[in-house]
């Protein structure tokens, strides 16, 4: 077995997670590597969710009964967990939605529908960049098409990094909010936050950070960030389905308006005019996933039982190994940083000419499981000028014997189209 | 959580009704729709009076009713030193034992500790003592500056 | 035991339900009667929530590999299972929201944003009723507030039911949507759904229904219904949290414009402009609440399993049974229909003077669960002059003694603040 | 999945390139970014040629291989035929074993039955087909109002 510095005990994480001793295809052991299309859930996590609809499950809140009490408790627990989690400087700050795309929908709605000196209108520019998830990209064509707002957007270099060069012609007097991702899920590049702050700040532009592929996988502080807003998403980070969240700051909060409106967000209704609950309520409407935020909270103490930064620096060095073992590969061609400085553990590559489905497919044979595609990020796709990506992302439970796996795996995919 | 105290103040509240004041205000508890009215009189930082109106469970009525028993003649010092305590004793998730120098200050209201532990009803008891700060803010703002808080404690 | 024609095998069925067999406050037996709040959720749906997170989890569409097939089958399994389970024409019309309230602002955002004839504006008029829950009056105040339309609604008579006498001058010409609730969560009124689609229909309004009290306890068809969109929540029906349904009709989400955007409602996406994916992805950004969605469909087989008409029969039984020994308690007033004709098995009732958090409070103490409060519904409580109501709501494995036991429970209560 | 007849159809396109033809048309699969340029030549109801460029997976570019290979030369109703016939192949999620007379109908074309297991590779190996379906019709329609597919069958 290769040993690196800085690994983590896989082989006792492992036993955390009953899915990775699956068998397929006629006894093909499984070698996940689709981590940051969704990570797998441990036991712990599962033990959880079972305990909460076997002991404990009500609705939320105005309950006076012991189970909604006992509901309630965990479930504003799982908040305060995920405060903790991001150094938020209150856990009135953090926000529970269904996953990271509702909670950049979230925002882009918020401005749409605030007054100033928030309120997006056709006066004004949303800075996004060409490296961003669908879900940070279509949320501010809507919003740009529907106030008249302008959207502009950071270029890509032949490195895959950020061209920063244009900054102040991107961000200007007139940008109103700048949204960009802090890890690339197609690239794996890690974006240089402190920069882009700096000049958001200095226009009085709003800045939020799309940390879906970095809360899973190092320690993430919000404070530190700088930002207004930091939108997440539990699937990624060990928890279960169905649960996001968006921290902002709390005179945001205040100050801007709902977004969904229904129970639990209200403060006084009548049939003419309501009002509205404090933060974080105002932005829950309904029943909020009550078991998911818990399967949260508990993925976040799984997660911390580990440790964020022992978490990092497997991954950095799993990571390295990665891109050596990859570039020895005839034909394979990293898109994204090609080396480990500055990038997560998700990285895409080309073979020659063979296309990413059938690399992908013939991988599945073999047991391993990446993605492939264009990773709801296009325009990268675009950028580079390629149609798809084949993508191996890796997480607390992967091994240097899963890479090794997948570059024979890939030997192979050449052998059989070559 | 139903001490005898607070049934009892539930049944025979004291001081109950409106009276003449300084300042009113008007406030509920969107959660379970309890409200209360209450108006404030000083002489000078003497409480004069502290008389409302309301409508609400038991817990909240009560807790009028001691709030009225507790702070009508007191300095307004002492008042804030009252209801600083109560409300560290409420927001104790029943995890505060009160000691013979909170039950010295709070009296009656200490029967009020169980409730601590249900997190739905805390504000059903907070909910006159809410609005009696509120209350006493605007009467005192009316009048003179009050004393901050802070500078009050240390006088 | 108290016998009663149509009631289920309680018996057997309450033992798929673990939580039913907590023991409370030093050996109180839960008596479960909060179930318009939530349900309780048996073990085949955990059973199933389990299998998934421990054999297939991984995320949806587009993936190559074994896990992401098997995911993708579950859940768009699931979509099957809901569009027969309310015999919709197809499964394509079938939306997966995070709960009911989501699916309500789904479709007020929709006619918001959309291109005539559907656009809603300061021309147009908005109707609903004054028994809506808040989900259903929130988001059409702020659609309202946002459009300068105008909100209209239908008012209640005193013995609990909508006041249709002044519907031609309630739904006009102008109104563009109708939107009520099939079965109110705090009346238990079963509302006359074929006068006012009729109307609506008429004038060339749109009909949504709030079945989220109706979807757990009686047969649905949207078909029969010949409303537009239909919405409920999977957490009132054996489901877990985290997951809702709106159907609609097929032309209309062809028509009307996407809400959030994102991951997987696209079709094809450039920094410079989206076409968007046919429904039902166009509304599903992001990764969906893959398990909730599985959870559902799992929650809907168990209850094909006992039968729709048969849990209806239960609930009635039970109802016309709690209604007459609730009318029984002295100073008991229950506030919506006093019969079990036309309604649903939540029950609303004030007790005297003493407040519904004491009656909610003292039965807690007895293990009774109950909710008090306005149950996110207040301009009925304002309507009839009351600030709150106790609320006893029943479902499938309810039982003739747990009714008797909060019957008993109120003359404890009546007692004890006597 | 990869059969050898899918493997040599991708390795050595029949007919690749793009030549004089009565329509065009660009079609994408928009979940991996599989594109192909598409034109027919009609002689009356003959199918001249079938010609295209693209970019995409195996199995995408090897159907269009074997497209071309069976529909070329066809008269346009035998085509329709091949086409349905393929389509509820590749529809039958590994569902149908096919049997003679299928195989009559498809040729080389029956070794996409694998494919239909695999709901994501699906389209892949649709796009051609639809792409000449799409091309076909605005083919006929320009030129003379087409059988309607129907009414082909049963003629
Ligand atoms: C009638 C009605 N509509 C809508 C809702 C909202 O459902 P959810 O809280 O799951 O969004 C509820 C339940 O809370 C309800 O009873
Ligand atoms: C960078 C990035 N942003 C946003 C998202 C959207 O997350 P979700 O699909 O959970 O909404 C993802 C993952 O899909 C992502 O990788």
């Amino acid at each position: 077995m290769t040993q690196l510095p800085g690994l983590l005990d896989t082989e006792a994480i492992r036993k955390d997670f009953p899915i990775l001793d699956r068998v397929l295809h006629d006894g093909k052991k499984l070698v996940y590597l689709d981590n940051a299309a969704t990570s797998q859930t441990p036991r712990q996590v599962l033990d959880v969710l079972n305990e909460y609809y076997e002991q404990h499950n009500a609705n939320v809140h105005r309950g006076v009964h012991v189970l909604a009490e006992e509901a309630t408790a965990l479930y504003e627990g799982a908040r305060d967990k995920v405060a903790a989690f991001i150094n938020a400087p209150s856990r009135d700050e953090v926000i529970f939605t269904k996953n990271a795309s509702e909670s950049l929908n979230l925002v882009a709605n918020m401005l749409g529908w605030a007054d100033e000196p928030y309120k997006v209108d056709h006066e004004t520019e949303i800075v996004i960049t060409e490296m961003e998830h669908h879900s940070n990209i279509v949320p501010w064509q809507l919003l740009s098409q529907r106030t008249g707002a302008k959207l502009k957007w950071f270029g890509l270099t032949d490195d895959g990094r950020l061209d920063l060069s244009n900054i102040n012609e991107v961000i200007t007097e007139k940008t109103k909010i700048v949204s960009f991702v802090l890890v690339s899920n197609i690239l794996g590049t890690h974006n240089p936050v402190e920069a882009i702050v700096r000049r958001a700040q200095e226009v009085g532009a709003l800045v939020l950070i799309d940390a879906s592929q970095a809360a899973p996988h190092m320690p993430l502080d919000v404070q530190a960030l700088q930002a207004d807003f930091v939108a997440f998403t539990g699937h990624k980070m060990c928890g279960p389905t169905g649960i996001g969240v968006l921290w902002g700051r709390q005179e945001l909060l205040e100050d801007l308006p709902p977004f969904l409106g229904g129970g639990e967000m209200i403060e006084t209704v009548s049939m003419h005019s309501s009002t509205y609950a404090p933060a974080p309520h105002k932005f829950e409407a309904g029943t909020p996933p009550i078991s998911q935020a818990i399967g949260l909270g508990a993925a976040i103490d799984y997660l911390n039982s580990i440790g964020m930064e022992n978490i990092l620096r497997h991954e950095q060095a799993l990571t390295e190994y990665a891109v050596k073992k990859l570039q020895d590969v005839p034909d394979l061609k990293i898109i994204g940083p090609d080396t480990a400085e500055d990038r997560g553990a998700a990285i895409s590559f080309t073979l020659g000419d063979i296309h990413p489905h059938d690399v992908g497919q013939v991988l599945d044979e073999q047991g391993i499981a990446v993605r492939v595609g264009h990773h709801c990020a296009r325009p990268v796709c675009l950028r580079y000028g390629i149609p798809a990506t084949t993508r191996a992302s890796f997480y607390l439970y992967s091994t240097p014997g899963e890479i090794d796996a997948l570059v024979d795996g890939l030997e192979h995919v050449r052998n059989f189209f070559g | 959580m139903y001490q005898e105290v607070i049934l009892d103040h539930y049944k025979h509240p004291h001081g109950r009704g409106l009276r003449d004041g300084d300042a009113e205000v008007h406030h509920v508890n969107p959660t379970c729709g309890d409200e209360i009215t209450l108006r404030v009189k000083y002489a000078g930082e003497t409480i004069e009076d502290v008389s409302y109106e309301g409508q609400g469970c038991s817990i909240s009525q009560a807790s009028a009713s001691v709030l009225n028993d507790l702070l009508v003649g007191k300095e307004l010092t002492d008042a804030r030193k009252i209801q600083e305590t109560f409300l560290e004793l409420m927001q104790s998730k029943g995890q505060i034992e009160p000691d013979d120098s909170m039950e010295e200050i709070l009296e009656d209201a200490i029967a009020f500790a169980g409730v601590s532990k249900y997190p739905a009803r805390v504000k059903c008891a907070l909910l006159s003592w809410m609005a009696w700060k509120d209350a006493t803010a605007q009467a005192l703002s009316t009048s003179e500056a009050p004393p901050r808080a802070e500078e009050a404690k240390t006088a």
